[in-house]
């Protein structure tokens, strides 16, 4: 495996413009995620509209894939219904601790992060954000 | 990528490739085939007495595999674990990882967060002690051990009732090395916290009925910690079926490397523990004034890890599941009855431990001959036996001595060593008697 | 017999017989010839990239002798020892005991009874927290720290401080790397009881002046515990020359086998000091109730030691000596000094640390880049650096980021390693910049 | 070197028959030495007269180095000095540590211990009563 294998174009791209990416006033922040390894953090805001997710927003520091996966992550959850939104964060997480496979087709351009999956210390890397929007869910208790 | 990103990642690391050619899997069970696996067994000593070691309660001998892994460890692979992303941290962090796992399979754990690595027995039960212990035990509080423990699992508990005010109580050891079942039932009615006892004796032999005893103590509100030293090495054992709270044993006495063991912990009570020792490794968030812990098992290991330890201890996990787990009881206890009733013909011999059930350890007394004596005798003629307290200085005063031989075997054993055990024996005693 | 009883006794072991033939006492000091001494050193990662092994300070590799050795005690003298009356067991016992007295020679301890085996750092510090801190410190009595610790030399304190009532004060670093040394003597006017402090530290490379530091806490009349993981293995260190009450350190950064570490300590110290685990070994008299200990320094060393791992440490130490220590530390120094050189040709790197006196481990950052993106990049150059906190996230705090970079060299590195770390740094910047 | 060799016939002739050897009643005890690695023990009792040392007695359970060492040791110290003693005990233990060679003269039948200097687990063996000797002396406060 290549490096340009893990650090693929696509995720390249969402790490230098990583999507919805935007300095948070204190009051909007969410959830707070640390990943102790590294002391990275990701900070995210959500909201909910006519049971579904409305909008999704992080600021932070992290590596560059902790910063293209909250990027994907963050576009991919708008539309859904917290319940899919769930269903799809419980399945990435598995997927990325190779506990489950995903087809194609469910993962898209995540399938850029596939190569994290053969390096167990950066896994936390690609899955923080993603817990941080299953905390986020939580906390509006929907 | 895009193909390969829907199937399982590929192993990072290569298969380690054994160079030794081991005999363990190339047909039934068969100990003199299996000595080849054993180089130290084919050694002779004092000249030309081929050696014949039955001191395997002490620690045992490690297959070629074993030795195997540890040089390639440290020839292709060696490495800091967890924090190096790098290819030589990364193997050894999967190769570290995944002993762990083997070891969980090995005795049934539902986790590998509740298999904690530890320097042996006698470490695995000071965290216990002193983790849980110290924390937990009130003044009248009480701790129930039993009359036939090894040292490692009587004085931690010593000082933390010491230090809490809690109180021990001492299930007896009935005349033919059995536990006394009925006064263990009756020291449960007390105000008791935990239940530690060995699950084998090192010196008798003898095989509790852990598994009722756990039940009993539970059953009591007490928690419960077998002592797995002589047992884990010796049959199958799993923490699912003792249901115990606590397991620990020593990777040294199952062919492992020295300096390696491991405490089992029924995950909630793990969870519930403050670490034992602190530093890199164990943490989570530090700052100069405070700090919290990482998650399971890392809570409890401080520290750089034994490395090539671990990986050792699950090669030798690999060589035992081969010869098979069953099988390696019941040679033992053939080997030991075999031991017995060679002992017993030479006149003046006493045997200690008459368990119905029993593991490859026979202490013994010979009149006339004090045992340092006669383990410094015998070993002329290349039989390695053990003499002296065996780390049970309360058993021994039970016992009316100040000391015993113990002949332990193991499964590279065979009759024959036990045949010369017992004419080295006879000659001592013509010796110490009559002189050369 | 008469002829041989004035004369003293002949070894009973056998002279190791190493068969790897080393290139280390073949000729003045040139690494390039050593790291055929090292097996690992040659080995090729990720397709075709020869390992440039640069995390040195987390673990170093071993020699060949170091390895052979292991191989060599299981399969001609592995028992436990101490206790056992035969061949093997009084083989391993003469070794094990034969390391420490190395071991003692190499630290400049004046008695063997003070070298006590340990896991590593991490427990040696442990055992002189809770052995003597727990049963010394009172509410108001001070623990001076400093700001750059290892997690190791800092949590320990945190949890006896919190159960004594005992207080900690923290030495600050300045910005150069070096500590505020007029402030550790303000800090000194206090209750002190105990002064603790690395030698090294592991992610600036600052060198302390802890022979001066120790006189000035002793002035004061506390202790001294000297972290001594990332010095020992670095330069020559003397405990008579240092003077201070405890020294530790680990193994595997010097050459050593995993899971074997010393914790070096003033006799009339440790002779009032408690024990910290119990068990096997470090008793003298058990009965249930009560128990005495074992004299220095089994007093310290509960069950099966990690024998395998105390001799490998020894011939580590015969290799670092013929090295010779002023050599290692002279050339560790240059090299890093080496490596800062081409890292400041590199725009938007900076380092961290700029101490006059410092050893082989140089930290830094590179703009744009995260230290984790960029090891795990160089990795696939064959190139293997740290990235982290390691292991003294406070000290990340003073520094003003979460974690760094850390390029570490030991006696075996060469410059052209230092040069494909500089190049293949300038790629990653290139490419995290503009992608492939 | 063979097990002959270490327990020599003088060797075992002082086991076998031990001199001084006597069942002490408890109120003679002057030191009551332990072995503690092997649990073993030695009771001794010693008189001083006219400034030399007059009568050595002593009981206990021990290996056949540690009762035949007794037996030579309560040989030798009879019409000794306590410091003439003291040396000879120094010296003696000193030679079983290896840490200092004697001659023929000086050793005399204690040659037939010093095999056991090749097996430093059972040094205590030969030196236990010796350090009993010593201690008495103490006691005695001469
Ligand atoms: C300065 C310092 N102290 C303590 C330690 C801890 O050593 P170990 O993990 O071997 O216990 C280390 C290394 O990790 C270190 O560099
Ligand atoms: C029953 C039992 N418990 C505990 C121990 C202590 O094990 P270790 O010395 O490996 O810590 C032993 C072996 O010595 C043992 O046989
Ligand atoms: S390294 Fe910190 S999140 Fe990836
Ligand atoms: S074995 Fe006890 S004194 Fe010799």
């Amino acid at each position: 495996m290549e490096v340009d294998d893990l650090y693929q174009d696509i995720l390249l791209d969402h790490f230098k413009h990583p999507r919805h990416f935007q300095p948070l006033a204190d009051g909007e922040v969410l959830v707070d995620e640390e990943n102790p390894t590294c002391g990275d953090h990701i900070r995210l805001t959500a909201r909910v509209e006519n049971g579904r997710i409305a909008d999704v927003r992080f600021d932070g520091k992290g590596c560059a894939i902790s910063l293209a996966s909250a990027s994907m992550m963050s576009e991919r959850m708008p539309g859904l219904t917290p319940d899919e939104a769930r269903r799809r964060i419980a399945d990435y997480v598995a997927f990325m601790r190779g506990e489950k496979e995903l087809d194609e087709g469910t993962l898209g351009d995540l399938a850029a992060l596939a190569g994290v999956r053969q390096f167990p210390l950066r896994v936390k890397c690609a899955t923080m954000s993603w817990h941080a929007m299953d905390k986020a869910l939580k906390k509006l208790g929907v | 990528m895009s193909n390969t990103s829907s199937s399982s990642p590929p192993p990072l690391v290569p298969p380690v490739a054994c160079v030794c050619n081991e005999q363990v899997g190339a047909g039934p069970f068969d100990p003199r085939r299996l000595r080849q696996d054993f180089p130290i067994l084919a050694l002779t000593v004092h000249g030309d007495k081929t050696l014949a070691y039955l001191d395997n309660a002490a620690t045992t001998q490690k297959p070629a595999s074993v030795v195997c892994v540890l040089c390639e460890y440290y020839q292709a692979c060696n490495a800091n674990v967890h924090r190096s992303i790098h290819y030589l941290g990364e193997q050894a962090t999967q190769r570290f990882e995944e002993a762990r796992k083997k070891i969980q399979r090995f005795i049934g754990a539902p986790s590998e967060r509740s298999v904690i690595f530890t320097r042996g027995t006698t470490e695995s039960i000071n965290v216990v002690a002193s983790a849980w212990g110290r924390r937990s035990l009130k003044p009248g509080d009480e701790i129930v051990l039993t009359g036939m423990e090894h040292h490692s699992n009587l004085v931690p508990w010593q000082l933390v009732a010491k230090e809490t005010g809690a109180r021990l109580k001492f299930v007896p050891v009935l005349d033919d090395g059995t536990l006394d079942l009925e006064a263990y039932e009756r020291l449960l009615k007390g105000r008791v916290r935990m239940a530690a006892f060995t699950h084998i004796s090192n010196v008798l032999g003898t095989v509790n009925p852990v598994k009722r005893m756990t039940a009993l103590a539970h059953a009591a509100g007490a928690l419960v910690l077998v002592d797995a030293a002589q047992s884990v090495p010796n049959r199958p054992v799993s923490v699912t079926d003792l249901d115990c709270d606590f397991l620990a044993f020593s990777g040294h006495k199952m062919l492992g490397p020295t300096g390696i063991g491991v405490l089992y912990g029924r995950l909630e009570v793990l969870e519930r523990m403050e670490p034992f020792l602190t530093g890199g490794e164990m943490i989570s968030r530090v700052t100069l004034e405070d700090s919290t812990w990482a998650d399971l098992p890392q809570k409890f290991e401080a520290g750089t890890p034994h490395v090539s330890g671990a990986i050792g201890l699950g090669v030798a996990v690999d060589y035992l599941q081969r010869v098979g787990m069953e099988t390696i009881r019941d040679y033992d206890e053939r080997l030991a009855r075999y031991a017995i009733g060679r002992l017993e013909q030479i006149p003046g011999v006493r045997i200690f431990g008459r368990a119905p059930e029993r593991s490859g350890a026979v202490s013994f007394e010979v009149e006339g001959v004090h045992p340092h004596d006669l383990a410094q005798f015998i070993d002329r003629d290349g039989i390695a036996i053990r003499a002296g307290h065996l780390c049970a200085q309360p058993l021994m005063k039970r016992l009316g001595v100040p000391a015993v031989s113990r002949a332990s075997v193991y499964f590279y054993n065979l009759e024959e060593e036990l045949d010369r055990l017992a004419q080295s024996i006879l000659k001592a005693k013509e010796f110490f008697r009559h002189g050369s």
